[in-house]
C-alpha cells in the first residue's frame, strides 16, 4: 500500500518512515507510520471522506488536525474500542480498525460488563504551577517556572510538545530552528526534578479554587486505559492557543475544503500533501504561510483569495513570488464537486461583505480556508472568567487575563505573534513561580525571526449566496456536525429571538460533539448580521463547561467500579457467615446475614425456623454493626438527657436503659439502648444505618451549642463485636461461656449489663437486653475475639441447638413485640408519641424536639399512630407498604387513605400473619376492621395494640 | 498483660490476606503491603493546656504534639515515667485535633496505658478511650508507596508538603483514614476501621497491582 | 473544587468537609416561651443570600472539628474560616 | 437517511415579541421560567388576565428551565404531592395540542429502581398509595425491569442488585426549551409582554410596608396590583429586600449529556439508592441527573466528584456506558425547603405571592404551578390543590415530608 500523498523526505515532519502501521478504515486496509493521527494517515492514502453528515446526509470530509474536528468522527473497534472520536486526534498504532460516523455514536448493548478495556484511574497530585498547553507560550512559561525549583505540571493536549510550532516551517528562536527550540525547552522541564509533563493529556476540567481534571490517554502503566489527573494549583497558566475559524459561504461543506492551518500542519507535521490544487480563502495573514508551504511542497495554489482589498503588501508579493496569483477584496462565493471539492466560485466583496463583480471559476481539490483564530478560552471560562470583543484581533478574548493565581498568555489571550508568545510565556513563568514562593526572574525576550506580527483581520463570518434573500440560504453550513445553516439562524431570528442561547438552542449550534469549538464564534457573527447588530461583540457568547473535550464515563469512575463502586463493610465474624451459606442484605455500607438457609429452604421457612429456635431453644445473632459511641464527661449525664428524649441522667451505673432521639422538628431520628459504665462514662448503641449521622449529630450539638458541657464522644463501633443470644436457653448458653459470672435473674437483672472474663480467657461485656422480649444477652468483646466469641457461642450452644439468624428473624421478632425499627416503621414524619412512646418523653426537661410537640399538627390527636393489624384471614401475610381504607372500599380514585403497613409478616410462634401499621387516629381505632386494598382484591384486617406475644413481658426473664 | 492462649484467639482484620500481601510484594518490589495487627491505640482528649495535659505528657515521656498533623514519639529504650510500657518499643502520640490525640504503642499495652491515662487525667476533663480493636494498620512502603497513595489520597503528599513524622486524617479512595508516614524510604501507617479493611486491602490491591505495571 | 481552610488541619478538599448550614444561628435560650412562628423560624429558616454567607462547616474526614466560614455563594470564594465561638471577621 | 426521525421538528413561523415594558400592568411576574410563563399562560386562558408582564433578568427560560433533565412523572408518594403532580401529569398530556406545539412530549414511562429492603417498602408503598390516588403506577421485579428497559444490569451480583423497580408508564420526557417557546408563543399571542434583560432590584411598596404596588427593574420602574414571585433559588434574595425570610435554601444541582448515541434506552430510569437519573433525549443524548451539592451557590457551577460518583453508578447499572462520552455538565440553583416540597402561596405582604421551593421537582409540575400559581394571583387565595403549600405549614408542623418520607428527587 502506498501513501499516495505522503510527502518524501520534508525535513521537520513528526513521522517515523522506517516502521509501518497497518490500519483498517471502513473495511478497508491502509499503513500509517508512527507520529500519525488516524486523519493524517488516511489522507496520506488519500482518503478524505468520512461518514456523510447526520441529517442532510451530504458528504464530508476532514476539516482540521485537532480536537475541533466537526466532520472526521470514527468508532474505534481496535485495539481499543471508543465510541465516537475525531480521526484528528486518534493516534495510530499497528492493528486499528475504525469505522466511520455520522455524527452519532453507537454502544454495544451486549455488553453486559464493563469492558475490561475501560479501566482507568486517578490521581491526586498538588503543584505550584500548572501550564496548560505547550506551544510557544505555554513551553516558555513552564520553562522559566521549572528553573525556579518549583512544583510545575505541565499538561500537553497532542502527543509532543510544540503546540503550533510544529507546524510551521520557518520561525527562527534565538537563532534555533523552531524544533530544536522546542527541543531545548522539552530538555529543561525533563531536567527539573520537581517539574512533571503529562502529554496526550487534556486539561478538561477548570474547577473553583485552581482545581484542575487532566485526561492523559497514554498512563504509563499497562492494563490502565486512561488516568484522570486531580490537579490542585497554585497558579495556573493557561496557553492553551488558539482555533482557526472556518468561513460561512455556500456549500462550504464539500470534502476538500480544510482549515488552512490544518493544511499547514498536514504539511510539516506529518509530510502530507491535503490535496493537489488548492485555493487558499483567508481573512487573515496567517494563510499565507499556507499558501507558501503548499507551494514548497510541490503542490500547485491556483489562487490565494483574500478578504481583505488591501492586504499587507509583503505577504501578498510573497506568494506571487513563489508562482501564485493572489486575489484580493474577495470572497470565494461558492464551490463545486460531489466526494471532493472540484473548484471554487471566487467574486469580490465590498466593505459590507456584498458581492459586487463577476463569479471567477477557479479549478482546486483543495479549499484552504483561514477566517481568523478564535482563542481556545473554554478553560478561562469554565472558571468563571470573562469574555470581551476584541475588535483587532477579531476575536472574543479574555477580559482579566491576569488575576492572583491565573494568567492566560499566547494566542488563548489574543496575542498572535509569535514573539509576544514566548516573551508573554517567560513573564508568565517567572510571575507564577514567584507568586507560588519560588523567585525567579524573567530572562531577556529571545529574538524571533520569520514570524512577523500578524496585520489587522477582516471580520468576514457569512459570504453571502448568489441568491438574495438568507433565508434561501440552506447550504451555507454555520455547524458542520449538527448541520445548522445561515437559513436556520435566518429562521431563529424571525420567530422574535434575540438571544445567542435561544439561537443556539433553536438551530443546535455548537451542540455537537465538538461543542462548537469551530462554529461557535461564526454563530455569533452571523446571528450580528441577522440581528443587524454592528458588532459581534454585542450579541455575547454562550457558556463554556466542562468538558473541554469530551471523557468516557469510565474515566470519570475509575476504580469504583463492580467490587469497589462503594465500600463493603462487614464484620470479623463475616467469613463464618459465608462458609455457613447466609444470604447478605445491604444495610448502609455493611454487609449482614439476611437468613440462613439450610438445605433447599427458602426464605419463609428459614425464617420461620430461626424464629421458632428463639422463642423456644436459643438462637444467636451478629449485631456487631449497630453503632457504638463512649460518651465521657462530668457533664454526660446532662447531654444524654438534652439528646434522648428520656431521661438518662439518673440511670444508675451498670444498667442500660433505650431511648429516642428527635431533631428539632420533633421526628424521631434514631433509637437504641445506652449503658451507663461510670458516673461520668456511657455507651450509646446507635441503629446500623445511623452511626455516623448519630456521631456527627452529638458531635454538632456538644461543639457548636454547648462548648460549656464538658463532655467528649468516642466512635467505638468497630472497637466491639456483639453477638446477641437469644431465647429460653440462652441463660444456660452464657453460663457456660461465662461460668465467672452469676447470670441468675437475681444477680443479673433485665437492662443490666456486667464485666467478666469467658472460660476462653476473652474479657467480655456482657448485657442483658432483648429486641425480641425472650430472655437474652447481648455479649460485647473486643472485636479481634469476635469470631472466636461467635465459635464459642455457638459451641456452647450446640446443646440446646443454638441457631444463628439473621436481619429477617430479628425483624420478625421484634414485630411481634411490638418494636419499631427507625427507618421502617418511621419515615421521619413520625413523633415518639405516634409510636406510642410518649412514656419515653421527659416531662420535666427540655430535649431537642421537644418544643415541635406542641404545634398545631404535631399535637393533633388524628396523627397517623403505630398499631397493629392481624388480617382477619391468618394464612393473610399483608404486602409492606399496603394503603389502609375505612370500609365500606369504594376504588374510585382519589381514594382518602388512612395509613399504610409498615412491616408485616408470618408469625411461628402465632402461628398466622401479622403486621404493624400507621394509621390515621390508629390507637382509637383499636378493635375495628380496615381494608388493604391489593389491586385485584382486598384484603380485611382487625386493628391491634401493637403486641402480638407475650404482652405482660413474662418471657424476658427466660423460663 | 494478655495472657498467650487469649491472644491466639484473636483474630486481625486482615489476617486472612497475609498471602496475598506477600505475593503482591513478590510481583511489584517496588512497594510492600503488610498489615500491622493489634497496635495499642487510645483514643485520648485533653484540654491543650491544662495540668492534665502537663500529668500526661510526664507520664507518657513526650510533649504531645501541638502542631496539627505531626507526631511525637518517644524512641525505644527512653526513660519515662512509662518505663515498663516504652522498654517494650516505641510510643507515638498522633495529633488527631486541637485537644484529641492517638496514643499508639505495642501490641499488649492498651489496658494498662488506658489506665494511667485516666488516672494522670485525674478526673479533669478529658477521656482516654481503648480503641486499640476499632482499626487495624496497614504499613506501606517502598519506593512506589506514595504513587500508590496518591491514587486515591488528595491530600499533597509530596515531600515539601508531608514527610517523616507527619500524619494526616484523610480519606483514601472512599474509605476514612489515618496516615502516618514513618520514614523517608517512604513508609507510612494507615489506621483504617476494621470494617474498611477488607476494602481498603481490595484498592490497595488493585492500585500495587497498577504501580507494577507502570513504565 | 471548594478549597477549604480548616482552622486547624489547613486548605483540603471539599469532600472532606460537612456542611452545616447559617453560622451564628443560636439555640433558642428557653423554646417553651417562643411562639410557633418564632419556634418555626428557628427549625427550618435560614438565610440564603447571594453573597458573603457566614456559614459552618464540620471537617468530617480529618479533626471533626466544626469551624465557620464566611464565602461568598455568588463566586465560591471563600474569604475566611474562624472557630466555632470566635466572632464573624470583617471580610472585604 | 435522507430525514432522520431524530431531527428536531420545525418550529412554527413566530414565536415571541421583544417588548418594552408599560408602567404598570395587573399582575406582574418575576421570572420567565416555565413556570412564569404557565402562570401568565393561565391567569390569560383561565381567568381572562392578559395586562400581565412577566419580567426576565437573563434570556427567557435560561434558568432551571434549560438546566433540568426534562423527566415527567406524578408518581410521588403523598397524597398531596400526588394530586399536585398527577394534575400536570394531565395537563401535559394536553398541552401538546393546547399550546399547539410539538414539543417532543414522549409518555416512555418511568422506573424507579428499589436497591435494598427499604428500598422495596417504600416502593411498594409508593405503588399501593398511587393506585388508590388514580395515578398509574406497577411494581416490577427484576426480571420484568429487564423486558422494559433490557441495558439495566439486573443480575444479582452487583453491589447494591436491582430488586425491583415502581413503573409509571404514562411518564416521560418533554423538549424542555420547546415547551417554554411553546408557552411563550401563546402567551404572546394573548397579549401578555414577555420581557428579557429586565433584572427586577426592588420593589414599590407601601408606606407601611406592608403592601407591595410595584417592581424597581434595570428597565425602570413598573407598578404592579399583584406580583408573583417565580424566580427559584433568587426568590430569597427578591424577598430578603422585603424584609420576607423564606424556607428555602439554593444549592447547585449538576447534570449532564453525553454525545449522540444510536437508540438504546427506551425508557427513563431513576435510581435514588444510587443517584442516578437517565434517559435518552430525542437527538440521541443520554441526559443525566446528579445529587444535589450540600452547600449553597449561585454559581451555577457544581462539584466534580459527585459527578465522578455518578458515572461510577451509572456504569453499575448500564455497564455498556462504561464507553459513553460525557459531552456537557452543568449546574442548576435549585431552591429547597426544609420538606422538599415547594411552596405557592400567598405572604404576609399583601399583593405578594409566591411559587418556589420547587428543589428537584420543578419542571414535571411546570403546568400545575402555573395553574395553581394563576389562581392564586388571580383570586388572591389558594386553590384546593396547593392549599397544603402554604407558608405556615412550617409553622403549624404539618409539612408535606416527600424528603422524609421517601428521600424521592426528582
Amino acid at each position: 500500500m502506498i501513501n499516495t500523498n505522503r510527502l518524501s523526505g520534508a525535513s521537520g515532519d513528526r513521522i517515523d518512515r522506517t516502521r509501518i502501521l497497518r490500519f483498517t478504515f471502513d473495511g478497508t486496509e491502509y499503513t500509517g507510520h508512527p507520529g500519525d493521527t488516524l486523519a493524517s494517515a488516511l489522507l496520506a492514502n488519500g482518503v478524505l471522506g468520512y461518514g456523510p453528515s447526520i441529517y442532510a446526509d451530504r458528504p464530508r470530509g476532514v476539516v482540521s488536525a485537532g480536537t475541533e474536528e466537526p466532520n472526521a468522527l470514527v468508532r474505534l473497534r481496535a485495539p481499543q474500542q471508543a465510541t465516537m472520536l475525531p480521526a484528528t486526534t486518534v493516534e495510530l498504532v499497528d492493528g486499528l480498525v475504525a469505522d466511520s460516523l455520522s455524527g452519532i455514536g453507537r454502544l454495544d448493548a451486549s455488553e453486559r460488563v464493563p469492558g475490561a478495556d475501560t479501566l482507568c484511574d486517578k490521581k491526586y497530585v498538588h503543584a505550584d504551577v500548572v501550564v496548560i498547553g505547550a506551544g510557544p507560550a505555554g513551553l516558555a512559561a513552564a520553562a522559566v517556572a521549572a528553573r525556579s525549583g518549583a512544583r510545575v505540571l505541565v499538561a500537553e493536549e497532542r502527543r509532543e510538545l510544540g503546540g503550533a510550532l510544529l507546524d510551521a516551517r520557518a520561525e527562527q528562536i534565538d537563532g534555533a530552528a523552531a524544533a530544536d527550540w522546542i527541543k531545548q525547552q522539552g530538555r529543561q522541564l525533563l531536567e527539573a526534578p520537581e517539574t512533571r509533563v503529562l502529554t496526550s493529556s487534556t486539561v478538561v476540567g477548570y474547577y473553583d479554587h485552581n482545581y484542575l481534571l487532566i485526561a492523559q490517554r497514554n498512563p504509563d502503566a499497562s492494563g490502565i486505559a486512561q488516568r484522570l489527573w486531580h490537579v490542585r494549583a497554585k497558579q495556573v497558566i493557561i496557553a492553551t492557543g488558539a482555533h482557526e475559524r472556518p468561513i460561512v459561504f455556500a456549500d462550504n461543506d464539500r470534502p476538500g475544503i480544510m482549515l488552512a492551518g490544518a493544511v499547514r500542519r498536514y504539511l510539516n507535521r506529518f509530510a502530507v500533501l491535503p490535496g493537489r490544487r488548492a485555493v487558499v480563502f483567508t481573512s487573515s495573514d496567517s494563510a499565507y504561510d499556507t499558501a507558501l508551504d503548499l507551494l514548497a511542497a510541490g503542490g500547485e495554489v491556483s489562487a490565494l483569495v483574500d478578504a481583505r482589498p488591501e492586504p499587507p503588501q509583503v505577504l501578498v508579493d510573497s506568494v506571487r513570488d513563489a508562482g501564485a496569483e493572489v486575489i484580493t477584496g474577495s470572497a470565494v462565493v461558492g464551490t463545486h464537486g460531489a466526494q471532493r471539492i472540484t473548484g471554487v466560485r471566487v467574486a469580490p466583496i465590498d466593505a459590507d461583505g456584498a458581492i459586487t463583480g463577476a463569479v471567477r471559476e477557479l479549478d482546486c481539490d483543495l479549499l484552504a480556508v483561514g477566517g481568523g483564530w478564535s482563542p481556545v478560552v473554554h478553560l478561562y471560562g469554565q472558571a468563571g472568567g470573562q469574555l470581551r470583543w476584541d475588535d483587532c484581533a477579531a476575536a472574543f478574548v479574555p477580559a482579566e487575563p491576569v488575576t492572583a493565581s491565573r494568567q492566560v498568555i499566547g494566542a488563548a489571550r489574543g496575542t498572535f505573534d509569535l514573539a509576544g508568545c514566548v516573551a508573554q510565556g517567560q513573564c508568565a513563568g517567572a510571575k507564577a513561580a514567584t507568586e507560588a514562593g519560588y523567585r525567579v526572574a524573567a530572562p531577556a525576550a529571545p529574538e524571533v525571526r520569520g514570524a512577523p506580527r500578524p496585520s489587522r483581520p477582516r471580520q468576514l463570518w457569512l459570504v453571502p449566496g448568489e441568491t438574495a434573500d438568507p433565508a434561501d440560504w440552506t447550504t451555507h453550513f454555520v455547524d458542520l456536525q449538527r448541520d445548522a445553516t445561515v437559513r436556520d439562524v435566518w429562521r431563529a431570528v424571525g420567530t422574535g429571538m434575540v438571544s445567542v442561547e435561544h439561537v443556539k438552542r433553536y438551530t443546535t449550534i455548537s451542540t455537537g460533539a465538538d461543542q462548537g469549538k469551530t462554529s461557535g464564534v461564526n454563530a455569533i457573527g452571523v446571528l450580528a448580521e441577522a440581528l443587524g447588530q454592528a458588532s459581534i461583540g454585542d450579541v455575547g457568547t454562550t457558556t463554556f463547561r466542562p468538558p473541554y473535550t469530551p471523557v468516557t464515563f469510565s474515566l470519570l469512575a475509575g476504580r469504583d467500579r463492580a467490587e469497589l463502586s462503594d465500600p463493603v463493610r462487614t464484620t470479623p465474624i463475616h467469613s463464618w457467615h459465608v462458609e455457613h451459606g447466609a444470604l447478605f442484605e445491604n444495610v448502609g455500607q455493611w454487609k449482614r446475614p439476611w437468613y440462613y438457609p439450610l438445605h433447599g429452604e427458602d426464605m419463609e421457612q428459614a425464617v420461620l425456623r430461626e424464629c421458632r429456635a428463639a422463642r423456644t431453644g436459643v438462637a444467636m445473632q451478629d449485631a456487631s454493626t449497630l453503632g457504638k459511641i463512649e460518651i465521657v464527661g462530668p457533664d454526660a449525664p446532662e447531654f444524654l438527657n438534652r439528646i434522648y428524649t428520656n431521661g438518662f441522667a439518673k440511670l444508675a451505673v451498670g444498667s442500660a436503659r433505650y431511648g429516642l432521639q428527635c431533631k428539632a422538628d420533633g421526628m424521631v431520628f434514631d433509637d437504641g439502648v445506652s449503658l451507663r459504665l461510670a458516673e461520668d462514662r456511657y455507651l450509646m448503641t446507635t441503629t446500623t444505618g445511623n452511626a455516623a449521622a448519630v456521631l456527627d449529630w452529638l458531635e454538632e450539638w456538644l461543639q457548636t451549642e454547648w462548648p460549656d458541657l464538658a463532655v467528649h464522644c468516642t466512635s467505638v463501633t468497630e472497637q466491639w463485636s456483639t453477638v446477641a443470644v437469644v431465647g429460653p436457653d440462652s441463660r444456660d448458653v452464657i453460663a457456660r461461656l461465662a461460668p465467672d459470672l452469676d447470670v441468675s435473674a437475681a444477680a443479673f437483672p433485665f437492662m443490666a449489663h456486667r464485666e467478666t472474663t469467658l472460660a476462653s480467657g476473652i474479657p467480655a461485656r456482657i448485657c442483658r437486653i432483648s429486641f425480641s422480649g425472650e430472655l437474652a444477652f447481648e455479649v460485647n468483646v473486643a472485636s479481634w475475639f469476635g469470631l472466636a466469641l461467635w465459635e464459642q457461642v455457638y459451641a456452647a450452644g450446640a446443646d440446646y441447638g443454638i441457631t444463628p439468624y439473621g436481619t429477617e428473624t430479628m425483624h420478625v421478632l421484634r414485630a411481634e413485640k411490638g418494636f419499631p425499627i427507625v427507618g421502617q416503621d418511621t419515615d421521619g414524619t413520625v413523633t415518639p408519641d405516634d409510636l406510642g412512646m410518649g412514656w419515653a418523653i421527659a416531662k420535666h426537661k427540655d430535649f431537642i424536639g421537644k418544643r415541635s410537640f406542641a404545634r398545631p399538627d404535631t399535637a393533633r390527636t388524628n396523627r397517623k399512630q403505630l398499631v397493629g393489624l392481624l388480617p382477619l384471614d391468618p394464612d393473610e401475610v399483608l404486602p409492606e407498604g399496603a394503603a389502609l381504607v375505612e370500609p365500606p372500599v369504594q376504588l374510585n380514585p382519589p381514594v382518602p387513605m388512612l395509613g399504610h403497613v409498615t412491616s408485616s409478616y408470618r408469625s411461628a410462634v402465632l402461628d398466622r400473619g401479622f403486621a404493624l401499621a400507621l394509621i390515621e387516629s390508629g390507637r382509637a381505632r383499636i378493635g375495628e376492621v380496615v381494608h388493604a386494598p391489593l389491586g385485584e382484591r382486598t384484603v380485611p384486617a382487625r386493628v391491634t395494640k401493637p403486641v402480638f406475644y407475650d404482652e405482660e413481658g413474662n418471657r424476658r426473664d427466660g423460663r | 498483660m494478655m495472657v498467650a492462649e487469649t491472644a491466639a484467639l484473636r483474630r486481625s482484620p486482615l489476617a486472612h490476606r497475609e498471602a496475598e500481601f506477600a505475593e503482591l510484594g513478590q510481583l511489584v518490589p517496588r512497594v510492600s503491603l503488610r498489615e500491622e495487627p493489634f497496635l495499642t491505640q487510645v483514643n485520648l482528649r485533653v484540654h491543650p493546656g491544662s495540668p492534665a495535659l502537663a500529668r500526661i505528657e510526664r507520664e507518657l515521656g513526650l510533649t504531645l504534639p501541638g502542631r496539627p498533623n505531626t507526631v511525637a514519639r518517644v524512641a525505644d529504650g527512653s526513660s519515662t515515667a512509662l518505663g515498663s510500657l516504652t522498654a517494650l518499643g516505641s510510643l507515638t502520640a498522633l495529633w488527631l485535633g486541637p485537644d484529641e490525640w492517638l496514643i499508639v504503642a505495642p501490641d499488649g499495652l492498651a489496658a494498662e496505658l488506658t489506665e494511667r491515662l485516666a488516672a494522670a487525667l485525674d478526673g479533669s476533663l478529658g477521656s482516654a478511650v481503648d480503641v486499640s480493636a476499632n482499626r487495624t494498620t496497614l504499613l506501606l512502603a517502598g519506593a512506589s508507596a506514595r504513587a500508590v497513595l496518591e491514587s486515591g489520597c488528595a491530600v499533597d503528599l509530596h515531600p515539601r508538603a508531608f514527610g517523616s513524622g507527619d500524619c494526616v486524617q484523610t480519606m483514601l479512595a472512599r474509605a476514612q483514614v489515618v496516615l502516618w508516614q514513618l520514614d523517608d524510604r517512604p513508609s507510612y501507617r494507615i489506621l483504617v476501621r476494621g470494617s474498611f479493611a477488607d476494602y481498603l486491602a481490595d484498592w490497595l490491591s488493585a492500585t500495587i497491582r497498577t504501580e507494577g505495571k507502570s513504565r | 473544587m471548594l478549597l477549604i481552610e480548616c482552622p486547624w488541619c489547613g486548605g483540603r478538599d471539599e469532600t472532606e468537609f460537612g456542611y452545616g448550614g447559617q453560622a451564628h444561628v443560636p439555640y433558642p435560650e428557653d423554646p417553651h416561651a417562643l411562639t410557633d412562628a418564632q419556634w418555626a423560624e428557628y427549625v427550618f429558616i435560614r438565610d440564603n443570600p447571594r453573597g458573603p454567607y457566614a456559614e459552618r462547616w464540620v471537617h468530617s474526614a480529618g479533626c471533626r472539628r466544626w469551624f465557620n466560614a464566611v464565602r461568598d455563594t455568588g463566586t465560591n470564594d471563600v474569604k475566611a474560616t474562624y472557630p466555632i465561638g470566635a466572632r464573624k471577621p470583617v471580610t472585604s | 437517511m435522507s430525514h432522520d426521525p431524530r431531527a428536531l421538528p420545525e418550529h412554527p413561523e413566530w414565536l415571541w415579541r421583544t417588548p418594552e415594558p408599560k408602567s404598570s400592568y395587573d399582575i406582574v411576574i418575576v421570572g420567565a421560567g416555565g413556570h412564569g410563563l404557565a402562570t401568565a399562560f393561565y391567569l390569560a386562558r383561565q381567568h381572562g388576565i392578559t395586562n400581565v408582564a412577566v419580567l426576565e433578568r437573563g434570556w427567557l427560560a435560561g434558568g432551571n428551565m434549560a438546566r433540568n433533565t426534562t423527566i415527567i412523572r406524578s408518581n410521588y408518594l403523598l397524597e398531596e404531592s400526588a394530586a399536585l403532580y398527577e394534575h400536570a401529569l394531565r395537563l401535559w398530556e394536553t398541552w401538546p395540542d393546547d399550546l399547539d406545539y410539538d414539543f417532543l412530549f414522549s409518555q416512555r414511562g418511568v422506573l424507579n429502581l428499589a436497591h435494598t429492603l427499604q428500598d422495596v417498602r417504600d416502593s411498594r408503598r409508593r405503588v399501593f398509595s398511587n393506585q388508590l390516588g388514580g395515578v398509574d403506577a406497577e411494581w416490577l421485579t427484576p426480571d420484568e425491569v429487564a423486558k422494559i428497559c433490557p441495558i439495566i444490569n439486573t443480575s444479582s451480583d452487583t453491589r447494591y442488585p436491582v430488586l425491583g423497580a415502581t413503573f409509571q408508564p404514562r411518564a416521560g420526557i418533554a423538549k424542555h426549551d420547546h415547551v417554554a417557546w411553546a408557552l411563550a408563543r401563546q402567551c404572546d399571542a394573548m397579549g401578555i409582554d414577555l420581557i428579557q434583560g429586565c433584572e427586577v432590584t426592588g420593589f414599590v411598596t407601601s408606606p407601611d410596608g406592608d403592601r407591595v404596588t410595584g417592581v424597581h427593574t434595570s428597565k425602570g420602574t413598573i407598578n404592579a396590583g399583584r406580583i408573583g414571585l417565580a424566580a427559584a433559588g433568587r426568590t430569597s434574595v427578591l424577598t430578603e429586600q422585603l424584609g420576607l425570610r423564606l424556607p428555602i435554601q439554593s444549592h447547585p444541582l449538576q447534570a449532564l449529556v453525553s454525545e449522540l448515541l444510536e437508540p438504546i434506552h427506551p425508557t427513563v430510569v431513576m435510581s435514588n439508592h444510587v443517584h442516578v437519573y437517565v434517559s435518552q433525549a430525542h437527538k440521541g443524548e443520554l441526559v443525566l441527573g446528579a445529587g444535589v451539592d450540600a452547600y449553597n451557590s449561585y454559581t451555577q457551577r457544581g462539584s466534580i466528584p459527585v459527578i465522578e460518583h455518578q458515572m461510577a453508578a451509572a456504569i453499575e447499572l448500564f455497564p455498556m456506558f462504561a464507553r459513553a462520552q460525557v459531552l456537557r455538565t452543568w449546574a442548576g440553583i435549585v431552591d429547597v425547603t426544609p420538606d422538599a416540597s415547594p411552596v405557592i402561596s400567598p405572604t404576609p405582604i399583601e399583593n405578594l405571592f409566591v411559587n418556589c421551593g420547587w428543589g428537584t421537582g420543578g419542571f414535571k409540575a411546570t403546568p400545575a404551578a402555573g395553574w395553581t400559581f394563576a389562581h392564586t394571583l388571580a383570586t388572591g387565595a389558594a386553590h384546593s390543590l396547593n392549599a397544603p403549600y402554604a407558608l405556615d405549614r412550617f409553622v403549624t408542623g404539618a409539612l408535606i415530608d416527600e424528603h422524609g418520607a421517601a428521600a424521592v428527587a426528582h
